[in-house]
């Protein structure tokens, strides 16, 4: 069954006087379990497209569909990471990351115990009563992924959660996401800038054009799981990642 | 403008020249309206401001100069001068104390020592305390007894209709206000329960300054105010209704009222309108000082003057 | 602010007004105690040209005193950004500024200033400028300081970390201490006015209550309101002319 | 704020006085205009134990008056976040109570509330809340829209959104606020002492003015501005514990 | 002649009530017009030490001399573009961009023009009058690097510039970087997490290990200028990429 659904979804923002067509005719699904990555020019529209499954945004035209249906609650369903962290200045790192299961009038306590234990796994053990401002870029990118983990839901979207981080720690955090996943079988909507990334960790990629966005190609990545390291030099791999560079360069 | 002068008839420069008053216009300062308004003071070569001052401090400003002519009491005009402030009483507003204590008929308050056991509504002067004390003691009552709320800017209809069993007003404006209303009240005139409590109030003031130094202009001033007052005397209901011109924001009725039962009072069994008597102001400052609530006892006679007065 | 609705203030106003109209005719409350709205509403159209005379010399000491008093609180904000010494001298005596009872000075205002408009002005002034000067200082305080560290990197003047960041990211704030203040500066005229006056709305009431109209100085207040109500109203609009930016990022959702 | 001079404001009074001083003796101004800081200081010395004991009812006044203010006022500010046509309805009603002269409606206050504690702990409230709704409500307006956006993702109530981003987003403001109400709070007192009280230091003012004693007003007038100062350094202290994040980030540079 | 030179700079944290050392003893140079590096895990302490360098964090020992003096006001000499864009959000992206020169004083209308001519540059034509909260995270990040380049100081100091990129964007924007760094021979240093980009672009890089910081690898890129995308399957560049992958994990 497929988790998100948009139909033909447009979007038009007024810049500077003059409308700006952001988003012309968008339509593809993540299905349950699924791991789906979005590729796109920067500023074409990616992070308004994730607005617009939260339910932040209207489209101008076209449906979303939560889980089948229009009339669902983004929030049940859907955790959102923001491509800005959104930590809440007045609350320490721990605090934050219970933020979502907080709201669901979980026991605080009961939360806290397990975002604790996960603490080192984000590489912010020691840092759990530090206020965001304390932190590194890095370790804030760190804390907002932890926080939309955490909250479990059936479909987590992602803007971006890799980009502030060193090579290291990005694939020791990549091969992590995928466990979860595998784990858990979420739906993850994934959007990147790292084309390698994409291909990794995807069942299939949505490459976007420059503004307005259209989708320039709908690849399946027919690699098989689990995704091991030695993958990056395979040549279908590199196949792969071949097509989406000459979609983004065509684009 | 409301109390505004206006300006000079004549070619001829007008001096100017602020009178302030004590509170809000009222039917005490009919004869300054009457002055101003029948153009009196521009005829003595005076352009009058009449202005509205704040509670309390009309003496100080009369004092400093920045008003050449004000409003007063003598209670407080001797309060002031046993603090060192130099103002001088000019004119006795009315000739005698109109004021006393009133409260609601079913008190049942009809003489001082009635007043044991029920609540006074004062607005914090250390005289007021010290006047009931004595008129309650002087009739036989425990002054202990009584017990004293500041009711500050609350009017007396208001007051007693909670917390407040009695408080001290002017009769001829409250009382009349009652008598309007249909209320009936018992008042206590306090002139008849000690005859050191028949002081003068209000009282024209004006600074020793000004005294020395421009006579004549306190001549002119009183001139004309005089001749105010005494038309107020004669023609009670035109001068009300000059009142009313310049503060209509009063009540009509109160106003034509209240200046009906003032006419006669204000000269009554004087010899002239504004005269004062040496005997008043020195009872009434030994009695204010027997009880502490001067810092030193004055010279009575230095503390009004009647020279201004027209023959 | 959704501004499809304003119809919203006006049926609160008129819910009000009904309450108070019923309550005073059930209880029977005399007028001179509590007058009924319907009685007032007859006064004011009796009393509009004279009360509209009253209210020209108090709206001109509230908008002057407001003008100067913003003048003065943003001078004061800036002073007290340049050093914690001035800050910490300087803020203890603005307090204290605002806990003098003003009548208990009334006389010293008078010498001072006179009786004409200049008095009112001043208290106007000094009952507005305080919470426009608190607003405006904890409002530079709370400027991001990453942003102000980032001018100083490129080598900004204290005043130019002022104008280019402090004044700007403390609007928001400055405004809401200016809505305070705005909704003062009527009252601080009329207070103004009981210092000494000849004219306006402050004259008008004091006469009217020692008079127990009480019809009549609900009357009043009901112009003075009105007038609050539209320096609130132009501050509103105001602030949207000057913080485009802010009031675009809060109407997107 | 660097807490290391606290000697700033101590040498900004005694500058204050000095000058105060020198230009009352100098222009010899007469006491019973204004008394010189010597004279009050040796008067204040003297009625010590008198001003204290009216102190305490004056300060109790504004202490609950305070708290009360406060309570409301957050009430309010919450209320009004729950739909624009509260907040449009309501906002005109709060102006319209700050432009009612306490004073012309006395009576009715007396008449309400007696001539306890109570009138005047009802006249604070009214001058306190005012100041801290607005600082709130404008405060939890500027809270950031994409935070609470992301909380609305999360599934938030109305009210969790309010207790979780607007209400901590809008304390730096909220405290400003709070300080200004605190800097009323005791003038506040004073003021509903005018309107009728047996004690109070605005009772020992009106017996001093009625004296010509200005040295003992202005006496009276130190000890409400002590009081002040004390509230609002209690205040700032306050704004402290509730808000380390606040200035923690603050004091980095 | 050394236009940044750090010396056995030291810098500890207090965290959550204990002393966390985030720079145990730095010693590094930038020479003038040269183009230098830094690479380090996240957390590492890399803003920390551009804040020290720009004067906003005091070091707790060691020194750091400006031009190879120790009394000269960072502003002079160094243009920092920060991790977080920091764009303020009163101004429009033209007005943001000039900030600098504005201060310096200069004459708003011809800076203006000048910023105008680049925007396209930039991918920012057409949103000159926007304000920040209308771009994208990527058009945020490009306003912010122009403004630190249309600053034109002796030192740029560029905390991952190009980390909210795509891919496409990304490459343009590094070869366009390296155009304005051999036209204006502005000293650069650089933060990346992209070990590539960080081969690509400099003369040297230093690598950092994990807190607390300390140089692992001091490293000379010896490849020719200009540099071309062919250089990036050479072995030569494949071998210093593989050499920093290794310090970084070692570290
Ligand atoms: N103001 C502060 N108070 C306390 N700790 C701080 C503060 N600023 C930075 N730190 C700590 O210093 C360390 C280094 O931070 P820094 O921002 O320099 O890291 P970085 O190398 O830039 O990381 P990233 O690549 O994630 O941006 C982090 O552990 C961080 O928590
Ligand atoms: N509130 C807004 N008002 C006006 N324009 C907007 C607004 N939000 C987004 N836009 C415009 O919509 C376009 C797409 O923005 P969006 O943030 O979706 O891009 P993106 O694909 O996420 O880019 P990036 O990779 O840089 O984050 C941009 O041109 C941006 O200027
Ligand atoms: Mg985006
Ligand atoms: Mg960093």
């Amino acid at each position: 069954m497929a988790e998100i659904i948009l139909e033909e979804v447009t979007k038009t923002f007024p810049v500077d006087g003059q409308s700006v067509s952001v988003l012309a005719g968008i339509s593809l699904s993540v299905a349950a379990g699924e791991f789906v990555s979005l590729i796109g020019p920067s500023g074409c529209g990616k992070s308004t497209l994730f607005n617009i499954i939260c339910g932040l945004v209207k489209p101008d035209s076209g449906r979303v569909l939560l889980g089948g249906r229009d009339d669902v609650r983004a929030g049940e369903m859907v955790s959102y990471m923001p491509q800005k962290d959104l930590l809440l200045p007045w609350r320490t790192v721990l605090d934050n990351v219970i933020l979502a299961r907080e709201v669901a009038g979980e026991d605080k306590e009961t939360v806290k115990r397990e975002a604790r234990q996960l603490m080192p796994l984000f590489g912010l053990a020691g840092f759990e009563n530090c206020y965001p401002a304390e932190l590194s870029g890095g370790m804030r990118q760190r804390a907002a992924l932890m926080r939309a983990i955490l909250a479990r839901r059936r479909v987590l979207l992602l803007d971006e959660p890799f980009g502030a981080l060193d090579a290291i720690t990005r694939t020791r955090m990549q091969r992590w996401l995928l466990e979860i996943w595998d784990r858990f079988k979420q739906a993850v909507f994934f959007i990147t800038h790292d084309v390698e990334e994409a291909v990794f960790l995807s069942d299939r990629i949505y490459v976007l054009t420059s503004r307005p966005a259209r989708l320039c190609l709908h690849l399946d990545v027919d690699l098989p799981r689990p995704r091991r390291d030695a993958l990056l030099t395979e040549p279908r791999f590199l196949f792969l990642k071949k097509q989406i560079l000459d979609a983004l360069l065509g684009g | 403008s409301p109390g505004g002068g206006s300006p000079g008839s004549g070619g001829e420069e007008l001096k100017p020249v602020t009178v302030m008053l004590d509170w809000v216009p009222n039917t005490n300062h009919t004869g300054l309206y009457v002055a101003l308004d029948k153009g009196w003071y521009e005829e003595e070569g005076l352009q009058v401001d009449i202005v509205q001052p704040t509670q309390g401090g009309t003496t100080q400003l009369v004092a400093t100069g920045k008003a050449e002519f004000g409003v007063g009491y003598q209670e407080d005009v001797t309060q002031a001068r046993a603090t060192g402030v130099p103002v001088v009483s000019i004119a006795a507003v009315l000739q005698h104390n109109t004021s006393g204590f009133a409260a609601k008929k079913e008190e049942g308050i009809t003489r001082p020592r009635d007043m044991e056991g029920k609540r006074y509504g004062g607005w914090g002067s250390p005289t007021e305390e010290a006047v009931l004390k004595a008129v309650v003691e002087a009739d036989g009552g425990d002054p202990g007894k009584v017990e004293i709320i500041n009711i500050g800017t609350a009017d007396f209809f208001t007051a007693i209709e909670r917390d407040v069993d009695f408080a001290w007003i002017y009769y001829g404006w409250t009382g009349v206000e009652a008598e309007l209303r249909g209320l009936e009240i018992n008042f206590l005139e306090l002139r008849k329960l000690d005859p050191a409590l028949d002081y003068y109030t209000p009282v024209l003031i004006t600074s020793e300054k000004l005294i020395r130094e421009e006579s004549a202009l306190v001549e002119k001033f009183m001139r004309a105010t005089a001749r105010g007052y005494e038309f107020a005397i004669t023609e009670p209901e035109e001068a009300g209704r000059i009142l009313l011109k310049y503060a209509p924001e009063l009540d009509e009725k109160l106003v034509l009222a209240s200046q009906k039962y003032l006419s006669p009072r204000y000269r009554d069994d004087a010899s002239c309108w504004g005269e004062q008597k040496e005997e008043v102001w020195d009872r009434y400052a030994r009695w204010m000082y027997e009880r502490g609530l001067l810092p030193k006892m004055i010279d009575p006679a230095s503390a009004f003057t009647n020279r201004f007065l027209p023959e | 602010m959704n501004r499809k609705i304003p119809a919203a203030p006006m049926i609160f106003l008129l819910v009000f007004l009904l309450v108070w109209e019923i309550a005073v005719r059930a209880t029977g409350v005399p007028a001179w105690l509590l007058p009924a709205p319907g009685q007032v509403a007859g006064t004011l159209a009796d009393m509009l040209p004279l009360l509209l005379e009253h209210s020209r010399s108090t709206a001109l000491a509230a908008a002057v005193g407001l003008a100067a008093a913003i003048l003065v609180a943003l001078f004061l904000a800036a002073l007290m950004d340049f050093a914690p010494w001035i800050r910490q001298g300087v803020y203890p005596l603005l307090v204290v500024s605002q806990t003098i009872p003003i009548i208990s000075v009334a006389p010293l205002f008078i010498i001072w200033f006179g009786y004409g408009i200049l008095p009112k002005v001043v208290v106007v002034a000094l009952v507005c400028f305080f919470p426009v000067a608190v607003s405006m200082i904890e409002g530079m305080q709370a400027a991001d300081p990453d942003m102000v560290n980032l001018l100083r990197v490129m080598g900004s003047s204290r005043w130019q970390v002022i104008r280019l960041v402090r004044f700007p990211a403390a609007l928001p704030s400055f405004f809401a201490g200016f809505k305070i203040a705005g909704t003062y500066a009527v009252m601080g005229a009329v207070i103004g006015e009981w210092l000494g006056a000849t004219s306006g709305l402050g004259v008008f009431m004091t006469r009217a209550a020692y008079a127990y109209q009480l019809d009549r100085v609900f009357a009043a207040i009901i112009i003075i309101s009105l007038i609050s109500l539209l320096l609130f109203a132009a501050i509103e609009i105001l602030a949207r002319l000057v913080m485009p930016w802010y009031y675009k990022e809060r109407s997107k959702g």
